[in-house]
């Protein structure tokens, strides 16, 4: 028999262990020619703002061994937009969705769940607070307990949805246990992490840097030891605490080692690009790689990597 | 937006061509193709440490059969592709991205094609004069290794001029010092152009003087090539007369040459939809 | 005429752009059937502590994509065999070397730093505060500010040599110009960076951390982008600071990358292990890549991607 | 320490043989080999994602001309070399580590191998035939299929018995179950064991008990191979009787095999020197 492969995240069920990344599918429809995109465990849509916005200027991305930096600066079409065209698609189409908000200051994040919360076909809310504060001079969010706990208590004070909450981290800290206790205080009903570490290329040629937006966000296989690091850190700080995990997931056999170190579910992001049909092929081979193991279920080895 | 197919494909032969190599490849899957769509191509290999893959123009295919790309190993993906060798498969993303938007009406038209941006021009010539369009091409490159397509393109058109930079073949200078004058004398009312972004940018200004309608397959650095990334944008005037950064991967690589805001490439212009306010957002 | 590569760290000078990294060359020997050492820019030692250290226990290391991860535990036979055996080979072969030293607590670095400031051969020292501080719930002294400066100032105190003090500074914090601050407050003539970055991989057979030691630190060309980062946030800070560069360079071309963000030298590590003969072929081939872009030396390309 | 070479390699053949591959490759700077050698073999070509190099036995080399090694496609770096082919170039640096020990005197010896451990073993038998040894050989495998070297074997021993753990070929069982009785029978003084751990480990315990010498080959996971990184540690007791974490890559592979501490290997003994006191150091 093959392993149940269904899990959660805090009230959410999802039908598959395999959802996308923030950023890494747009709103989904553009997977759909490679996909039936409701059977995967979530859509995580890419992070939305309550205005339009143009992002940073091109060059955009830089290949780097077994990663990328993009330095995409939130390009988007605004909450109103966002609701109208991206979220109807997908509540038509069945798809188990997660809207990913951020925000300029923690008012806008606010602003954002109030009006998500009402909206149906909200099955969870990601709360990217890995982005810029502009009021605490372009400070992360997420680089600071303090100001994630701000964030969150905002967003849950309007949250009038049964649809988790979770926050999504950066691995850009000292200490990743850290935060994760904040905003857990602060009322998550769960954590993603991770999201991109900051990084640079140097186009030696011009002598400035690559991207336009000078830094960007180093994703995909080359960052994986620190995601499971920080995930394993933070289920052994916290292990009730849901985890959405994700850092360079290309097989069933990563998406394994994220399950041990105790997330619930995962995200495939940067790996999409390459191969758009992962998240589907990722599942298979996850539910593959737990039946040569001789697991009936993907719950019994959430964690387990805590265990020997 | 195409329906894209993600195929394994066994490399049928890989040759060069002057200073290209031309890849044909087994496609039993691939749908058909119109000019100007483009494939993406996974390099490196399983494991390898290259994540993206590669844009090439479709140069020809037979749906079900067969695809052809031309391509200049560049990179390090570029220089993987030309390592491989007959029998071995790669994995294709075919066909994607918006074509050229072929005319309604029996227009004369010019295909203007910087280096490998020749690479889909026979394929639009064809269909062009199988509307009975008169067909004009202009291919210019740096030097005469460089030019792709001279002898076929030839037999596909009314006529060919070939322009080097450094005068190796044909007329020295750039394919814009030829175009005015060939488009006032067949009376273009369409020019066709593939190349680097600075040739697209004048030739999009010498057909808007001529009066003539354009249209410019852009080159942007793609991370995913379907539309999900956000990292191939360039700033394009729509229909409402507002600019917007727009993906050139799917709203793309064909644009009308009027509404690609050239000298803005690379840059947020001020006005554009969603720009930060100054100061910052 | 070929550029000029050589350089300084502070008042040290090199004949040569590319240095060993600690712990990626032992100290220096076994390199010496793959190049002449002392054409090096200099041989940095694997850290060295006062008493001999048996290391943590194996599996030690992990491939990943584009990287590693290791857990040695700074196995080590002491200060007084490293003076004995390592050092006066080095001497005696007429290398430049920089020793790197680690303490369990700051008195230890005191210790190392007045042994070493009386002994001959020392060409500079680098201090590896990357290390857990056993004092404080095995903190790493690199990722807090105070007790990076401590360290600092005790070495500074005993250190009655003209060679130059660098700080090796840890990525795994959330501000590093703030730590790059502090050690130059406290007095250092110059800052290596970077060391590597806390990752885990999952041995999913037997459910559990791969590496004996758990966690590991991850380096090579994964870790690049991270630390060509960290290196042109701290040059635009501290713009006189000297900086020795490390994380993943392969070839000349990363190495420039390095230059033009503001490292005046770098070290090759992780890559040495894959091809031995690393740091002497990327010397040459930075001089090549200097010369095709027309530049006539090393030095007037160092931070120079600030400028545009 | 021996001096190695770092070398490209052109690739002669590589066929199957039995669940292995066997590589011959050019190696026109390749040194004098002692049996025990090893070679480090860079993996997954230029700027592929595999950093580290791949540690295989040296099978047998011809100074100056040749080189041969006997390998598993087991995890990704194998694998891909198992794809390469005839004509490409790798880049190998042998000679590595130090080698088997050979005997003064021309007594009996027992080779023990257990699957590809087998590959050292021809040039082994060879030199210890050549110094008068009467030469034994014992080769396990879990099946027959693992098993390597039977024929080769033979020609070049004085008696050669095979067990497989499932019977498929020899003596159902472990190449213990006939150790004890061979030695006792041949007075055999010194054994050469190469293949997994636990199986260096039984036999070492068989050789200790029959008085006789024995040379362990050890298989570490490295990251280098030549010294300069650490990762390649097992507690080993010295002349002085102090245990300490000592390189497999250059104080090894092959080690006595009564002073390697096998139950602790993957430990750090308490009495090792420089072992953390109890509490952390
Ligand atoms: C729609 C489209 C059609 C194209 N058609 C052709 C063609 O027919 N023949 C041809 O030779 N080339 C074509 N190109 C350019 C080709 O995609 C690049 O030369 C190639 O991606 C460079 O890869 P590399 O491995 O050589 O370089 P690398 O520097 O290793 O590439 C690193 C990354 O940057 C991206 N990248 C780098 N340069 C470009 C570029 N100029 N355009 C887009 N992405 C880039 C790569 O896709 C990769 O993700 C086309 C590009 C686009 C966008
Ligand atoms: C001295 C010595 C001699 C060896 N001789 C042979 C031989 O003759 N034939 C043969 O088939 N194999 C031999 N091995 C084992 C061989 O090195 C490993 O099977 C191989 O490195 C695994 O690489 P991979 O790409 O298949 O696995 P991966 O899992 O991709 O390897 C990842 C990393 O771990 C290291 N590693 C993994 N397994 C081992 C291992 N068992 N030993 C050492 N390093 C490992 C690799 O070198 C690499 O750095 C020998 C090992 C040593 C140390
Ligand atoms: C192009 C790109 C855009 C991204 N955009 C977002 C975003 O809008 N919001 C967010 O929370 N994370 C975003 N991310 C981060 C991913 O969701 C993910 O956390 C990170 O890339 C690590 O996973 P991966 O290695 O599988 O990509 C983006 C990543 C990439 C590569
Ligand atoms: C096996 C190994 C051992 C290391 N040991 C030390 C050490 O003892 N002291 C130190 O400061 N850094 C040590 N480092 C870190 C390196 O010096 C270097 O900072 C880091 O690996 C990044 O550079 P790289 O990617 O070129 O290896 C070690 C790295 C490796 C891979
Ligand atoms: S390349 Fe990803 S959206 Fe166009
Ligand atoms: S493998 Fe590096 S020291 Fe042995």
């Amino acid at each position: 028999m093959s392993p149940d492969l269904t899990t959660s995240l805090g009230s959410l069920q999802l039908g598959a262990p395999t959802l996308t990344a923030s950023g890494c599918a747009a709103a989904g429809k553009e997977l759909a020619q490679f996909g039936d995109v409701s059977t995967l465990g979530a859509v995580v849509t890419k992070s939305i703002m309550m205005q339009p916005r143009s992002g940073r200027a091109t060059p955009r991305m830089a290949e780097t061994p077994s990663g990328m930096l993009n330095s995409i600066g939130l390009q988007g079409p605004g909450i109103e937009v966002f609701l109208e065209k991206d979220l109807a698609w997908l509540h038509e189409n069945n798809v188990t969705t997660i809207v990913s908000i951020a925000g300029n200051n923690v008012e806008e994040f606010g602003e954002l769940a109030r009006i998500l919360a009402k909206v149906p076909g909200v099955d969870g809310l990601e709360v990217n607070i890995s982005c810029p504060n502009v009021e605490s001079r372009g400070q992360v969010f997420a680089c600071n307990p303090v100001s994630a706990a701000q964030v969150i208590e905002t967003v849950r004070s309007v949250w009038h949805s049964d649809a988790p909450v979770l926050a999504k981290l950066s691995p850009d800290v000292t200490d990743i246990v850290e935060i994760a206790h904040s905003v857990v205080e602060a009322g998550v009903d769960g954590v993603s992490m991770i999201n991109t570490l900051l990084g640079m290329v140097i186009d030696v040629d011009g002598m400035k840097p690559m991207l336009g937006g000078r830094t960007g966000g180093l994703s995909g296989p080359a960052i994986r030891p620190v995601a499971v690091r920080a995930i394993y850190q933070v289920h052994a700080a916290i292990p009730h605490l849901p985890i959405l995990g994700m850092g360079g997931i290309r097989t069933g056999h990563d998406a394994l080692e994220f399950i041990a170190a105790g997330a619930s579910a995962v995200s495939i992001g940067t790996v999409v690009f390459g191969d758009p049909s992962a998240p589907w092929r990722i599942a298979t081979e996850l539910g593959q790689e737990l039946e040569s193991r001789g697991y009936n279920s993907l719950s019994e080895v959430i964690g387990l990597a805590h265990q020997n | 937006m195409s329906t894209a197919k993600q195929m394994k494909c066994t490399i049928r032969s890989l040759e060069p061509v002057g200073e290209y190599l031309h890849l044909i490849l087994d496609a039993p899957e691939m749908p058909e193709v119109q000019p100007g769509h483009f494939a993406a191509v996974a390099v490196g290999g399983v494991g390898g440490g290259m994540l993206l893959r590669r844009a090439f123009s479709i140069h020809k295919s037979e749906p079900g059969e067969t695809l052809e790309l031309i391509f200049a190993a560049h990179g390090q993906g570029t220089q993987w592709l030309a390592t491989q060798s007959a029998g071995d498969v790669i994995d294709v993303i075919a066909p994607l991205g918006k074509p050229f938007v072929l005319p309604r009406q029996p227009v004369a038209c010019v295909l203007v094609a910087g280096g490998y941006g020749a690479a889909p021009m026979e394929l639009l010539a064809q269909q062009l004069r199988a509307r009975g369009c008169r067909v004009d091409v202009v291919l210019g490159a740096a030097t005469q290794e460089k030019l792709f397509g001279v002898l076929s393109l030839k037999g596909v058109s009314d006529s060919l001029t070939v322009t080097t930079d450094d005068g190796t073949s044909g007329v020295r200078g750039r394919v814009t010092d030829v175009l005015a004058e060939l488009m006032t004398r067949n009376e273009s009312k369409a020019v066709y152009a593939c190349g680097p972004m600075a040739m697209l940018q004048a030739v999009a200004a010498v057909a808007q003087e001529n009066g003539a309608f354009s249209q410019c397959a852009v080159e942007e650095s793609m991370a995913c090539g379907i539309g999900v990334c956000m990292t191939c944008v360039l700033p394009v005037i729509g229909d409402d007369g507002v600019t917007r950064m727009v993906r050139s991967c799917v709203e793309g690589p064909v644009f009308r040459g009027d509404r690609v805001r050239w000298n803005d490439v690379d840059t947020i212009p001020q006005d554009t939809f969603g720009a930060p306010s100054p100061g910052g957002h």
